[in-house]
């Protein structure tokens, strides 16, 4: 317990001191990068609400990542053109506005994994894995093929979408927006985890029988918790397309469901941080090894294996061991 | 006399030409331990199946507080107040014993959809989780994890998660199995005053456990029940000697 | 439209099938036997078309390089099999998709830094090019025709091998209990060796088969894998039998999509906007199909309920 | 291996540049080096810098980086150079997708951007900018001389195909606006798409006089194979993609005889290409293709405005580029309004040069070709 709450601390405090020290170095990218760590940590934070909390391994959690990248990209460039969404039955205008935009990012990732998740979850093991990867290439091959918002060479968005009173294309400013948010949806996680529904959905996760027995359906905490997740992807996929100002189905293909996941193993599955350090260990990795050699896939490759063969449980496994109990 | 607390009638269930449940006719009448024994392979956990509603019938009817429960799944019936404990320990193993407990209480509360409020934090389910663990004699392991807990413990922990269901009829799929003698007499005691709450269908292979718990016993073999009576009556039935003790007489 | 055109448009998507076959049946059977789900698989069918190329280039027999295929492939599979795939049996899914997700970066990687970044070349030999005429007046490939007999008959081998020898027992006993066969006194873990190899052999054919006719590339695995998963899922997991006619079903289903969608969408549609939405709903054909399927039959066509 | 030490050819070109940089010109390379697709990136970043080092010039900076054909890892490199590295000048990309990706944040902020390959739409219409120069073609060019020369050589009737997605259906646009002819068919294909067997029938049952086809990558060689084994044998058009030196090899007998549309082949006759021919075979060991070109044009171009004027200087650097003051491996070179190359573009044949598989130039397809977007474009 002490250890872990540790560890918590000092990668946030970590990811919050990095992007100060190199405002004052002058090394914007890093704040970049930081940036792009903390965003892809709310993405594995929603990855692991329904694989880590509900044992619901989705490998089609890209879908939700790209629909919010796309109810980014596609608000706003309508605002961008002067175009409106729709016009009938009612007007539908573009916008520019961030908080705006992440209220559709979230009911479109959350509308999403309702319904895949409605359908996929009458599905277990094996089964569920490959459905909501099937669902994942749905949407992957429509937003290659729908010629509408740029097919795959995606929607450039010229200017960062705007939030009331910051000047969001100045990397820190963006930063600290992520940042904020990255500490809500932890926060809202962590006390999810503990709350009524994540003591039940946890039940339901180790054992269906006994969450049957006192009285309670498992699909509908399953659903539930999918749905939620989808929400938390989708955020993650608006601030991802925000931060390239840039929208494609590259964002909708299997291997982001796979490097989602990634960061959840690698940082430790079920525990509610164990996602922003695996994502930050990620870019770290992609980062320093990316410059070692042109081949750097091997020794991803290799080290994730390592990761699964023997340090079960991920960087925090590795660090804080099996302690588990938390009242 | 009352209405039986859970009633079975005319229950067939066949799996291909192999008839595991043959017109069962049982009940459980309140403040009573009703067992249920047979030898292995008699049908005992499909019928526990069906009663639970793992399970449907091909015919025949549950009812349950006077209601037929049938068509209704495991869940509802849960929460309709019957409390099922399992064969292999069904708890969740990474919790910790309360939590188990805990799981129960809130089942049985039913505001499950709740997101943000720490559940340890909820006075009401701590208590009646506690309770029930206290009267498993499990008060004094409730930090521990599941996994951490003895084979018996794990037993009577699953008596205790019935317990917070506030039940009005336990089902019990075989809770002495693979205890030692001291599990069995102190799970016994649990049980002997738990009647006076709720009865108890008891399936057992424990004979001495039975004979000294049961008001009545009903024997089952290949999918019938062949006797049904108070222990002495069992003891003496000629069928049930020949069918089923005759191999331990 | 011509019923000609449709029949030999039937007979693309059944050749299509039968080669998804032989890469389904080994994803198959790995699963059934050892309860493994394997994401690397997609590796092993580029391995075999990548020894096939090499060997083609050396000697220029087709044969030999087809030999080659089975061998890399099934020596590849061995080695993987001990090395990683061997302590994944025990675990989750979710594990087994992410060790298996590592190898194909490996072997993607490797592969690139063995033979370079650029496509290698394999071709089918000359006495199965050309074509040859099919009753009806149908003109048709003859590598093609060959690819649809080989797959039949290896799927035909397949399961003699299953039904009546002695290999075939035990993997059926697997299949059914694993506790059993130990009992029956078999080394659980050569066999298990064994099964992934011939998996990982089938797999290889189908890549220097296919290659003779496509790119061998790097990443050439990854589309198929994801279309023999489907096959399997559709299908059921571990059947044979579903593996064959998920792989038909599939294979008829994408090539008569491709074909038809856009002509029915031509019915009341601009030509060219026909084309494109008609084939953009094809792309997601079969996809839809499982869908479909999986929600009727959640555990697929011949999976067991 | 042989790649082995050709990246440290690379580096060490790079070293060597970086030793005496001082108020010379810093250029980051945003190219595909590893994964499916690794080869153009590698052409690319060969070609360029071998006109660098050719140029023996010590102020020309270079920073290589590979953005795995992914967009979102292009943006980041892009954010890198232009923050951390501080680059001058942008160029590398391969793929229409990333180019849009990074190139109208990366001129909205200052910087130049050179194209080597992608050239898509909406950057030479509406989308055009004044820092950024394609040195390429516009995505649409080979397409439209494709359908030139199929007019010319007397087609009638042509079946076409392209991958269901912007830069297939561009493709098809393109050969069709410069097509006379009518359609036996017209087919979009899924991307990534291995078999070709229901697409070949269909044109088997067309009609059709010539088949078109644009498939970039393995796409184009898995069609070709099955195409030549259908034994359907109508001739065949399609842009140098499919046909180029890296591809060829895999492909085999199955493209002998294929014309096809390029702004380069390594058989026009001019001393630039043959000196560039011959040092990329002598540099690397092999020869170079259409890709290797275009790096390599990409570079001079720089390596002329660099001569000219100072980076620092934008708009004295912009008219240096726009200039084109250098000799090109396609000979006459010049650019349009929208910054895109007016060029003419050839028609090649494939033929096999010993054991190699090559082109050689037949006819010219379009003299002095520009886009059809130049009149779109404001700057």
């Amino acid at each position: 317990m002490k250890r872990e709450t540790i560890l918590n601390a000092v990668i946030l405090l970590a990811l919050l001191m990095l992007p100060v020290w190199a405002l004052f170095a002058d090394e914007p990218f890093l704040i970049t990068l930081t940036t792009r760590a903390v965003i892809l940590a709310i993405a594995g934070i929603g990855l692991n609400f329904a694989l880590g909390f509900g044992g619901l391994v989705s490998l089609g959690h890209a879908a939700f990542f790209g629909l919010g990248g796309y109810a980014m990209g596609i608000l706003a460039y309508h605002a961008q053109n002067y175009t409106p969404m729709m016009e009938w039955p009612l007007l539908i205008e573009g916008t520019k506005s961030m908080p705006l935009i992440w209220l559709v990012a979230i009911v479109t990732g959350a509308l999403a994994a309702l319904v895949i998740g409605a359908l996929s979850l009458r599905t277990t093991g094996v089964y569920f894995i490959m459905i909501t990867l099937a669902f994942g290439q749905m949407f992957y091959y429509f937003a290659i093929s729908w010629p509408a918002y740029g097919g795959e060479d995606g929607l450039s968005i010229y200017v960062r979408n705007g939030f009331p009173g910051l000047n969001t294309m100045d990397p820190i400013q963006f930063f600290a927006i992520c940042y904020v948010l990255l500490l809500i949806v932890l926060f809202g996680t962590w006390r999810a985890a503990r709350s009524p529904f994540g003591l039940m959905l946890g039940a339901a996760r180790q054992n269906p029988d006994r969450v049957q027995a006192v009285g309670q359906v498992p699909y509908r905490l399953y659903l539930t918790a999918f749905t939620i997740s989808g929400a938390i992807t989708g955020l993650a996929g608006a601030l991802f397309a925000d931060l390239n100002r840039f929208v494609s189905p590259a964002m909708l293909s299997w291997q982001t469901s796979g490097e989602i996941m990634v960061f959840v193993i690698l940082g430790g599955v079920g525990r509610v941080f164990g996602p922003v350090a695996g994502a930050a260990l990620f870019i770290l990795l992609e980062h320093s090894l990316g410059g070692l050699s042109e081949f750097w896939h091997i020794y991803l490759g290799a080290i994730l294996l390592g990761v699964v063969l023997f340090a079960r449980g991920g960087l925090y496994g590795l660090i804080v061991g099996r302690e588990v109990a938390h009242d | 006399m009352t209405d039986p607390v859970l009633d079975i009638r005319g229950v067939s269930k066949s799996f291909g030409g192999l008839k595991a449940s043959d017109q069962i006719d049982l009940d459980l009448r309140s403040g009573e331990i009703h067992a249920l024994i047979g030898p292995n392979g008699a049908g005992k956990s499909t019928l526990i199946a069906q009663i639970a509603g793992a399970l449907a019938p091909d015919s025949g009817e549950v009812r349950f507080g006077g209601r037929d429960v049938t068509a209704l799944t495991t869940a509802a019936r849960a929460r309709l107040g019957l409390a099922r404990t399992f064969q292999i320990s069904c708890l969740a193993m990474d919790c910790t014993v309360l939590q188990n407990a805990m799981l129960g209480a809130l089942g049985h509360r039913g505001d499950v959809f709740r997101f943000f409020r720490p559940v340890m934090r909820d006075k009401d389910l701590v208590a009646r989780a506690e309770t029930a663990l206290e009267q498993v004699g499990l008060q004094d392991f409730r930090r521990f994890r599941t996994a951490e807990l003895s084979h018996g413990q794990r037993r009577q922990l699953e008596v205790a998660v019935a317990l917070t269901l506030a039940p009005k009829a336990f089902v019990m799929d075989e809770p002495m199995a693979g205890l030692g003698a001291e599990g069995s007499r102190q799970l016994m005691t649990v049980l002997d005053r738990l009647r006076q709450q709720a009865p108890i269908l008891l399936v057992e292979h424990d004979m001495d456990a039975v004979f000294a718990l049961a008001d009545r016993i009903s024997v089952l073999v290949y999918g019938r029940i062949i006797a049904t009576g108070s222990v002495a009556e069992i003891r003496n039935d000629p069928a049930v000697r020949s069918a089923y003790l005759g191999d331990e007489a | 439209m011509s019923i000609l055109l449709l029949i030999e448009q039937a007979l693309n998507g059944l050749q299509f099938g039968v080669m998804l076959f032989l890469m389904a049946a080994g994803l198959t059977l790995i699963f059934g036997v050892m309860g493994l789900i394997n994401l690397a698989h997609g590796s092993l069918y580029m391995i075999g078309a990548f020894a096939a190329a090499g060997v083609s280039a050396l000697t220029g027999s087709f044969l030999l390089a087809l030999i080659a295929s089975l061998a890399a492939a099934a020596m590849a599979g061995v080695f993987i099999e001990m090395t990683v795939i061997r302590r994944l049996y025990d675990r989750d899914h979710l594990d087994q998709v992410l060790a298996t997700f590592a190898l194909i970066l490996i072997f993607s990687e490797g592969t690139r830094y063995l033979f370079g970044s650029f496509p290698l070349f394999l071709d089918k030999p000359e006495w199965l090019s050309g074509t040859v005429m099919l009753p009806l007046g149908i003109e048709y490939s003859l590598y093609r025709l060959t690819l649809i007999v080989v797959g039949l008959a290896v799927a035909a081998g397949l399961f003699w091998m299953i039904a009546r020898t002695r290999v075939g027992i035990r993997i059926r006993a697997g299949e059914n209990d694993r506790e059993m066969i130990g009992a029956l006194g078999v080394n659980i873990s050569r066999l298990y060796t064994q099964v992934f190899a011939l998996g990982a052999a089938l797999a290889g054919l189908a890549g220097a088969l296919i290659g003779a006719i496509q790119a061998v590339q790097i990443g050439m695995g990854e589309p198929v894998l994801i279309l023999a998963f489907v096959v399997i899922v559709i299908g059921g997991i571990g059947s044979i039998k579903g593996a064959f006619i998920g792989a038909i079903l599939v294979g008829l289903t994408d090539t008569l999509g491709r074909f038809l969608l856009p002509q029915v969408f031509a019915l009341f549609m601009d030509p060219s906007e026909a084309t494109s939405v008609g084939s953009s709903l094809a792309s997601m054909s079969i996809y839809l199909l499982m869908a479909g399927v999986l929600l009727f039959r959640p555990k697929g066509l011949f999976g067991e309920a | 291996m042989k790649l082995k030490s050709l990246i440290v050819g690379a580096s060490l070109a790079v070293l060597a540049a970086g030793s005496g940089w001082a108020e010379g010109v810093k250029v980051g390379m945003i190219t595909t080096l590893s994964g499916g697709g690794a080869g153009l990136g590698i052409d690319v970043r060969d070609g360029f810098m071998l006109a660098i080092k050719q140029s023996g010039r010590s102020d020309i900076e270079v920073v290589i980086e590979d953005d795995q054909r992914k967009p979102d890892i292009a943006v980041q490199l892009s954010d890198k150079m232009i923050q951390s590295e501080k680059v001058d000048v942008l160029t590398g990309i391969i793929w229409s997708n990333l180019a849009m990706a990074v190139v109208p944040g990366a001129v909205a902020q200052g910087k130049f951007y050179l194209s080597p390959n992608a050239g898509p739409s909406a950057l030479a219409g509406k989308g055009c900018n004044k820092n950024y120069f394609n040195v390429a073609w516009q995505n649409d060019n080979l397409h439209e001389a494709a359908g030139a020369y199929a007019t010319e050589a007397g087609y009638k009737n042509a079946f076409i195909l392209a991958p269901n997605y912007p830069a297939g259906k561009d493709a098809l646009t393109g050969f069709k606006r410069f097509f006379k002819g009518d359609l036996a068919g017209e087919v979009y294909t899924k991307l990534g798409q291995t078999d070709y067997a229901a697409e070949i029938a269909q044109i088997r049952a067309s009609g059709a006089d010539t088949v078109f086809f644009f498939l970039p990558g393995g796409m184009g060689i898995s069609f070709l194979k099955q195409y030549a084994d259908s034994g359907v044998g109508l001739p065949v058009v399609g842009p140098a993609f499919s046909f180029d030196q890296g591809i060829l090899q895999a492909v085999g007998d199955a493209a002998l005889g294929v014309r096809n549309t390029s702004q380069w082949s390594k058989d026009i006759d001019n001393a630039a290409n043959k000196a560039f021919v011959e040092s990329f075979q002598a540099e690397y060991g092999r020869l170079p293709s259409l890709y290797a070109s275009q790096g390599f044009d990409t570079a001079n171009l720089l390596i002329s405005a660099v001569e000219k004027a100072d980076v620092s200087d934008a708009d004295a650097f912009r008219a240096a580029l726009e200039a084109a003051d250098f000799a090109s491996t396609r000979g006459d070179f010049k650019f349009g309004p929208n910054h895109h190359p007016v060029q003419d573009i050839y028609v090649r044949e494939v033929i096999k040069e010993g054991d190699v598989y090559t082109n050689k130039i037949v006819a010219t397809g379009l003299e002095d070709h520009a886009d059809a977007y130049a009149g779109e474009c404001k700057m």
